[in-house]
């Protein structure tokens, strides 16, 4: 271990926070600039990231990158420790690439861009930090962090939309994600706090996951204990990803909110839910994720269909998204459920799958969005004759989302039906059934919106701008590379999939 | 023989490469296309003489890549290669190369080398040019792995992959909206199917442990794997066949898919990707035939009641493609009758005569389509004198597939036929006559109608099949003349068919005479007797038509098939999912999230009121205040 | 008695505060009108060299006074730092305000430093009577504070309500320090917890008096029922006097209580165990109450002063979490009151910024700031977060320590409902942000008071007064103030050293 | 000598008149005075218990005594601070009756 390795994960925690505080300083009457200085930052976070995941040594295994600053002392004793596994590694990538392809689709944000790249890097580095982490105080910390922006960005350069028996205002979306997701949060906080009072009655007056996690092989924490406890951390995290039926927040903030922000929520923002339960709940507490993962699975099939039933007559086309969200984060929460090792593998397969899929799905309606300024699917129709490459790339994460093989989704989802197999076959069947409703809604709105003869109304729209192309066929690219040769992949997650404790 | 694996890969490779820079390259990819699926014909031809010349003694290349089956009892060879792993899954790219490989390679490179150059001139002018090749490149790719995966899960990515290229190529000419239904419903309805399928082979996995088919097909033969999920192993892969093969209740897509461009029926809804159920079963016949073969007798039914109900509608039907369409599916159920009635040789024997002449079909129709762009047969008639090689080819076609004698179609009919007889009751050889004996008369009505008679008025102006596709259907219609012949057992090694493409036990070519003539006479009856209906109009159909008037409306109306699916759809998949939307927000949004938070809120506005303003009001709370604090602190201290 | 007054020096920086207020009482007779935001940095100047002086002099000190009624420990110098602190800040905040708004400048700032005085002694107090009279010296300062807008009846509904309430609810303190002097005879705080350990039973003139005792407490930190003056007193009294009353006056008040339970309490753990349930239960009530009424206000003072009363139950939780073996719970006690006071300071001295340009404090009327003065918008807004408890500010760190220590001392249900009741809170925080970002600026027109349609915040001043943009002074202290609320929120351990020390003054532990 | 139950007893009772006062009266002025009526029967209960706890009879404890000066001292200053506070909401106002006093609520 070099020094770079030991200041990778704070430097990477760091760049965007610096960069948004140096944005701060800018002068506003330049939004250009402060643009091409959020790329800058955002650039160097995706650099630092693929680094990071590159170096990650998969032969060797457990946490890398290992440093540990101490943060206060006795007696309540917190340190900043970092350290990524396997399984925060593909995210921690993640997030680089989401967050970089936010960032430059973002151009089109003139309105206090100032403040809208302060709070977009703040998040992105709340969600770098979440994963970075091996302390729960800390995990928490950023947790908050990333989830604080939220409420801005979608309230300042969101939309409202009216939908005639309806109507869902920026506001109400932003508010009630943001108090949605603290309210998830604050169940995870008792818990965290349970678990602390717990250990320390055993002596253990830490936050730290390591020697908590120590603590919980040996046995320290009773069943009674865990099988109250596990279920505050599964619900906590779980709506924030976007577990039913605590999940409205997902479909209404993405219709409220802009772009870029829609990418990180669905692309990074839910996965954090779906990674506190691997980290801290199957770590913490297995035998509690043991009694309570048939609750799991069968809420999760619920995600699976309900999402995908719900996603079939929705008319917008970030509802019709946002439900296939709900849905596809199904897959993940019962992937994780199956406490079967290809089962978590293949759910953490799908949180970066899922992510990179859906930040391509909305940047590809925000580019709709921003030509058409209307998002039915009634009223849209034959884009593909102006907008041949967006229609196109939209097609690829459509077909990425129904699990077509040669495309991520497909291994992912795949690897979560193999492992739900094992353990829960009727659910893995009706899981199976939920992936051909996603063909029902995903061919329908790529019909109505994408073919046929298109309206007079749209002969004036163009096709995605340089940056969408470009941002929209990396994320492209990797869906197929990691459909076609997921190993690099795969050999990363498994070392820290096989030795999560509980499986 | 190791390098089979390159034969799909000439395609994976052009089809990215036509999508990107198709602009740019020479007739906008489609040489490109073309080239990589002549490179994947050569290598077939290579791989095929290794083939024959190998045997399991002499070990290429000091391998023990290849043995003898213990099923189809022939020359077997598996190369794997790891994809990925992930705790105790392991993934492999793996090709099996045997007979029933090898003659579908032949198939389909054979036959999308000759759609595609008949494509050049077909979709000559399109806008979307490069696009339709690099979709066929990417067909034949998948096709291609489809039928040489070794293990079944490279089997359900191909198949998926041939699904999604069906999609888009049903769909080519979105702009139709009925192009555009077409496509999803293709998709929609084979996905139905594949959900069986990846079913089957997840709990394949579950019993065996491995994706592999030479495993699972020793489970099950070996009774490491139990009757019961066997048989449910089975019917789940069945489902998949049946969506993929079009089958009843699943063959509702494959007539809405001749929206798509004429070639592309004929190479993916004619020749080789609907067959890929009838492979499908063959491939796993093991598992079928396990135990007491039960599946079998599904299989059996199920492509009976297939091929009757589809070559009723055919009779009926009268738009030209529909047609062939609706042959096709018949055709699919006798494969599958024949696989039901252990047929195995039989099946992929028709598959093959099948796919060449009914690719040829499809050409033909598509060259009347394409300089009459008119597709009800009742509005042609006559074309012989204005597009003779059309003509000639289609009716050679037509022949082929009427089984009449010594062209290919009566020879793999025959087999089926005479299988049927061996293993099933009598009852089924009597349904399979009969079909035997419609499919003969609707291919004479579409024949006889379309082509000969007078010439229609407005159809003078019709030309030709321009050389490069006359080319290709030249090329099959020698085929589907001639591809009979290697039933036979010819002097020298050659015993037939059977002695190559087998299960179980070899047989050489038999020939049952009873069954031969008879079906032989049924298929030139129903010419002759077309040819005095419809060209000589000598026998009026309109008393029997009126007799069977209540009928006939049910065929007509195809068994109100897609109806009850229409209904289905519309009344209880999306009201259901309307209720749901509405229940979403309604109930769980708006009662279960937003009520609670508005009652926080009212709570909030209600307890305000408790700060009066008047200052008595606050003094008195203190007293009370303090009044309650003593009792409870009363109650904690005694 | 020589042995009393022995160590009098150790009392040299209050003697010098008082002097210093004297002094500004004297120099202000002789200023002329518009010099006398003189005064105010003379102020200033004195409270920090009085800060080096406390620093210097009595670090690490351990000493009783006059037979153990006053404590120079470490406690009390920390919040002697701590509240002179906090009183440069307020008068620095006030500096415009009073300028613009207020008559007698200079006795407006003697009396900021009488109240500074009182609170000195109420932290380093330990015994009922030098408690209650430093109390009552802060308490005066702040009735007549609340006054200071003469002419606004606002203010004087105010400092009435304050003052009846408060004199009302310092009669019942004084009958419960009766009581309790009447039972055990003592009145020093650890004599209370010798003969509470002493005692075999409490007799209920005993509970009555402590009962008395803890309403009367109660009502200083304005916990749930006797918080009623709070939001009158908050919104009547001029802007910079409800910054102090949310900051100074609720700190010392806990400051007090901190070291009243800690030593005359927490010692007697037989009793102390059975006493906790009932401040949790007060806790409880306290925070859930306060949140849930902030929700319904449309004022922004008034819906600081809720807030503030939330804020009370937490830390009030805090207090009943106190054990002897642990020093988490009056760490976690102090460290909240820092960060929440710095907090408070942010979000005022933004307030009152904005007060200053524009004369509003109706949450309606500030839509549209975000883009007219983007720098208080962001002040305003992470203010709000952090008071929501939201990291990276300061209001995350503190809630998190608090409601460990509160969990710790197994009131797990207390911090859950701690953790719930924040929850509630972020709704009104985010209103005021959203009043800010989201919404537009309103139409130009007079805020009328929903009540009496008279000006609300600005009775008899003339609009003319109101500044043009916020002064450089305001602003800096503002980022100073802010840089607080990140470095508390992002790095507290070198604050938590130091008040670990002070935690160990008070509650020695095992 | 008399039982310091009996002082206590009056002390209670002029606390709680002075406490019904503070309840009951609407003029600002009343309700000061009704507060000094219960600092005066602080005042009671100190005394009286400062001469009962030590040495019965004789003077011994003076702590209790001082306790009472610096309350009527405070009183006195708490009596005229809240005067010229009620005086200048007349001046305001035109009114010293709390029930008119609530311009701020809720």
């Amino acid at each position: 271990m070099n020094n770079f390795d030991e200041a990778a994960l704070f430097i990477l925690i760091l760049v965007p926070l610096l960069g948004a505080l140096l944005i701060m300083f800018m002068p506003k009457d330049r939004p250009k600039d402060i643009w091409y200085l959020a790329i800058l930052v955002a650039g160097i976070s995706l650099v630092l990231s693929l680094i990071i995941f590159a170096r990650y040594d998969y032969g060797e295994g457990g946490f890398q990158f290992l440093r540990t600053f101490d943060w206060i002392d006795q007696p309540l004793n917190i340190d900043l420790s970092l350290g990524i596994d396997g399984i925060s590694a593909p995210l921690i990538l993640l997030n680089g690439i989401v967050l970089f392809g936010g960032v430059l689709i973002s151009q089109t944000i003139l309105h206090r861009n100032r403040d809208f790249f302060v709070l977009l890097l703040a998040l992105g580095s709340g969600v770098f930090g979440v994963f970075a982490v091996r302390d729960l105080f800390f995990l928490f910390f950023f947790y908050e962090l990333a989830v604080l922006p939220m409420y801005l960005l979608i309230g300042v350069w969101g939309s409202s939309t009216d939908f005639g028996t309806f109507l869902r205002t920026k506001e109400y979306g932003a508010m009630k994600l943001m108090l949605y997701l603290i309210a998830g949060s604050i169940l995870v906080w008792i818990a965290i706090l349970a678990v602390y009072v717990e250990a320390s009655d055993a002596g253990v007056p830490d936050f730290s996951l390591t020697s908590l996690g120590t603590l919980a092989e040996s046995g320290q924490f009773s069943a009674t204990f865990q099988n109250w406890v596990f279920p505050l951390f599964m619900v906590g995290f779980g709506v924030l990803a976007g577990l039913w039926p605590f999940h409205t927040w997902s479909p209404d903030g993405h219709v409220a909110a802009p772009t870029a922000v829609s990418m990180l929520h669905a692309g990074v923002l839910m996965k954090l839910g779906a990674y506190g339960i691997i980290r801290v709940g199957l770590t913490l507490l297995p035998d509690g994720a043991d009694a309570w993962m048939p609750v799991l699975i069968s809420l999760g099939t619920v995600n699976v269909l309900y999402g995908a039933v719900s996603a079939m007559s929705q008319t917008d086309l970030k509802y019709v998204i946002g439900y296939s969200s709900v849905s596809h984060m199904g897959y993940v929460l019962m992937g994780i459920a199956t406490l079967d090792r290809i089962g978590v593998g293949g759910a953490v397969l799908q949180m970066f799958s899922h992510g990179i899929m859906t930040a391509l799905m909305f940047l590809l309606v925000g580019a709709i969005y921003d030509r058409a300024h209307i998002r039915d699917i009634h009223v849209l129709n034959g884009l593909s004759k102006r907008m041949r490459v967006t229609a196109f790339f939209f097609a690829i994460a459509g077909l990425a989302s129904l699990g077509l093989p040669g495309l991520s989704g497909f291994i992912a989802e795949f690897m979560v039906f193999t492992g739900t197999f094992r353990t829960y076959l009727p659910l893995a069947i009706l899981a199976v059934v939920g992936a051909a409703l996603t063909a029902v809604y995903i061919l329908r709105l790529l019909a109505r919106t994408f073919l046929g003869e298109s309206d007079e109304q749209w002969e004036h729209l163009t096709d995605g701008s340089l940056i969408e192309k470009g941002v929209g066929g990396a994320f492209v690219i990797i869906l197929i590379f990691v459909g076609v040769w997921p190993e690099p992949m795969m050999r990363v997650i498994n070392v820290s999939v096989d030795v999560l404790p509980g499986l | 023989m190791e390098w089979a694996w390159l034969i799909p890969v000439f395609c994976f490779a052009a089809a990215p490469l036509i999508v990107v820079f198709g602009e740019r390259l020479p007739g906008k990819g489609a040489i490109l296309s073309i080239l990589a699926i002549g490179g994947g014909f050569v290598v077939f031809w290579v791989v095929l003489t290794a083939f024959l010349g190998a045997s399991p003694a002499s070990e290429i290349n000091g391998t023990a890549d290849c043995f003898t089956s213990e099923f189809t009892e022939s020359l077997t060879c598996v190369y794997e290669h790891s994809w990925f792993h992930a705790a105790d899954l392991e993934l492999v790219w793996g090709i099996i190369i045997d007979p029933l490989t090898l003659v579908m390679l032949g198939l389909v490179t054979f036959v999308a080398l000759m759609v595609q150059v008949y494509s050049l001139g077909y979709m000559k002018g399109d806008p979307n040019f490069g696009w339709y090749f690099a979709v066929h490149s990417l067909f034949a790719a998948a096709m291609l792995t489809l039928v040489l995966a070794d293990n079944f899960l490279l089997l359900y990515v191909a198949w998926e992959l041939v699904g999604i290229c069906s999609y888009l190529l049903i769909g080519f000419w979105h702009e139709r909206p009925s192009a555009r239904e077409a496509a999803k419903k293709a998709f929609i309805v084979t996905r139905i199917g594949d959900v069986g399928l990846l079913i089957g082979i997840l709990l394949l996995w579950r019993e065996v442990g491995s994706f592999s088919m030479s495993e699972a097909f020793e489970a099950a033969s070996t009774g490491a794997m139990s009757e019961g999920v066997t048989t449910a192993a089975a019917i789940l892969l069945l489902l998949g066949a049946m969506g993929k093969s079009a089958q009843v209740p699943f063959h509702v897509w494959l007539p809405d898919a001749m929206e798509g461009p004429t070639p592309v029926s004929a190479l993916i809804h004619a020749a080789t990707m609907v067959v890929a159920g009838v492979y499908l079963v063959a491939r796993a016949f093991p598992i079928f035939s396990a135990y007491d073969a039960d599946p079998l007798v599904v299989v059996v039914i199920v492509g009976l009641v297939t091929a009757l109900m589809a070559s009723t509608i055919a009779l009926v039907a009268t738009d030209l493609k529909r047609i062939l369409a609706y042959s096709t599916i018949s055709h699919l159920g006798l494969m599958m009758l024949s696989l039901g009635a252990f047929g195995y040789t039989a099946a992929i024997f028709h598959l093959l005569a099948h796919g060449f002449a009914k690719a040829l079909l499809f050409l033909g129709a598509g060259s009347v389509l394409h300089s009459t762009e008119e597709q009800d047969i009742q509005r042609m008639g006559g074309l012989r004198k204005v597009m003779p090689l059309t003509a000639l080819v289609f009716s050679i076609g037509a022949i082929s597939l009427g089984g009449i004698p010594i062209l290919s179609g009566f020879w793999s009919k025959d087999e089926i036929l005479a299988a049927v007889n061996d293993h099933r009751n009598v009852a089924f050889i009597v349904f399979a006559l009969l079909t035997a004996l419609m499919s003969a008369l609707y291919m004479a009505r579409a024949m006889f109608i379309a082509f000969y008679g007078q010439l229609r008025e407005g159809m003078e102006q019709v030309h030709d099949a321009p050389w490069l596709m006359a080319v290709p259907m030249a090329l099959l219609a020698v085929l589907a003349i001639g591809f009979g012949f290697l039933s036979f057992n010819w002097p020298g090694d050659y015993d037939g068919i059977g002695s190559f493409v087998s299960f179980g036990e070899r047989h050489g070519f038999s020939f049952t005479w009873w069954l031969g003539i008879l079906s032989a006479v049924m298929a030139v009856g129903s010419f002759l007797f077309a040819w005095q209906v419809y060209l000589k109009g000598r026998i009026s159909l309109d008393n029997a038509k009126a007799t069977f008037a209540p009928i006939l409306k049910v065929v007509e109306n195809k068994y109100y098939f897609d109806e009850v699916y229409q209904w289905v759809i519309d009344r209880v998949v999306l009201v259901f999912s309307r209720i749901i939307a509405w229940f979403d927000r309604a109930v769980v949004n708006d009662i279960g999230v937003n009520t609670p938070a508005n009652s926080v809120r009212r709570l909030g506005y209600t307890l305000r009121l408790h700060v009066t303003g008047h200052v008595y009001s606050y003094t008195l709370a203190m007293v009370l205040g303090f009044v309650g604090l003593g009792i409870f602190w009363w109650f904690r201290s005694t | 008695m020589t042995g009393l007054t022995e160590n009098l020096d150790l009392l040299t920086p209050e003697f010098a505060l008082a002097g210093l207020a004297f002094l500004v009482l004297a120099v202000d007779l002789f200023l002329p009108e518009d010099k006398k935001h003189l005064l105010a940095w003379l102020s200033v100047a004195g409270l920090s060299g009085l800060i080096v002086l406390a620093a210097v002099m009595l670090w690490g000190e351990d000493e009783s006074l006059y037979d153990g009624l006053l404590a120079v420990d470490d406690y009390s110098l920390f919040f002697k730092i701590f509240f002179m602190g906090m009183g440069i800040f307020i008068i620095l905040t006030s500096i415009d305000y009073v300028k613009q708004f207020l008559d007698h400048q200079g006795e407006f700032y003697a009396l900021i430093l009488f109240s500074i005085l009182g609170m000195n002694v109420m932290a380093q107090s330990r015994e009922l009577l030098t408690a209650y009279i430093a109390l009552e010296l802060l308490s005066f300062c702040l009735y007549v504070l609340v006054a200071y807008a003469r002419k606004s009846p606002r203010s004087n509904e105010g400092s009435l309500k304050y003052i009846i309430i408060g004199a009302f609810s310092s009669a019942i303190m004084l009958y419960g320090i009766s009581m309790i002097y009447s039972t055990l005879g003592v009145t020093r705080f650890d004599d209370i917890s010798l003969a509470l350990v002493g005692a075999l039973e409490v007799s209920p003139a005993l509970w009555v008096g402590i009962a008395l005792l803890l309403v009367g407490l109660g009502f200083k930190i304005s916990a749930v029922p006797f918080h009623a003056w709070a939001p009158d007193a908050y919104e009547g009294a001029p802007y910079p006097v409800t910054a102090y009353l949310a900051i100074g006056s609720k700190a010392a008040a806990f400051a007090l209580l901190l070291r009243l339970v800690a030593e005359g309490f927490v010692p007697a753990i037989d009793r102390w165990d059975q006493w906790q349930l009932i401040i949790s239960v007060l806790a409880g009530v306290t925070m859930v109450v306060g949140n849930l009424v902030a929700l319904a206000q449309r004022n922004v003072k008034r819906l600081m002063a809720y807030s503030s009363i939330a804020h009370a139950g937490f830390i009030l939780a805090g207090v009943a979490a106190l054990t002897q073996d642990s020093q988490l719970a009056s760490n976690g006690i102090m460290l909240y009151l820092v960060g929440y006071s710095v907090t408070n300071l942010v979000v005022f001295a933004a307030l009152i910024a904005y007060f200053n340009i524009s004369g509003k404090e109706m949450i309606s009327d500030m839509g549209g700031l975000a883009e007219e003065r983007p720098f208080l918008a962001a002040c305003i807004a992470m203010g709000m977060f952090s008071l929501g408890g939201l990291p990276i500010f300061a209001g995350f760190a503190i809630k998190f320590y608090l409601f460990t220590a509160v969990a710790e001392a197994g009131f797990l249900w207390l911090a859950g409902l701690a953790i719930f009741s924040s929850l509630i809170s972020l709704y009104y925080y985010l209103q005021v942000i959203r009043q800010m970002y989201i919404e537009s600026a309103p139409q130009e027109s007079p805020p009328e008071s929903p009540a009496t349609g008279e000006l609300v915040g600005l009775e008899g001043i003339p609009r003319a007064s109101l500044a043009a943009s916020p002064s450089i002074l305001l602003v800096s202290v503002l980022a100073i103030a802010l840089a607080a609320v990140l470095w508390i929120g992002v790095y507290p351990s070198p604050l938590l050293d130091t008040i670990e020390a002070a935690s160990r003054a008070i509650l020695p532990g095992t | 000598m008399v039982s310091l139950f009996y002082f206590q007893l009056l002390s209670a009772g002029l606390f709680a008149i002075g406490l019904y006062g503070v309840l009951a009266r609407r003029s600002a002025v009343l309700i000061v005075m009704s507060i000094e009526l219960m600092l005066n029967a602080v005042n009671i209960n100190l005394i009286a218990a400062a001469s009962h706890l030590e040495g019965r009879g004789s003077f011994v404890r003076f702590d209790g005594q001082i306790i009472a000066i610096f309350i009527i001292t405070i009183a006195a200053a708490e009596v005229g601070l809240a005067l010229a506070i009620i005086l200048r909401m007349y001046r305001n106002r035109s009114t010293v009756n709390v029930d008119e006093i609530d311009i701020m609520k809720w």
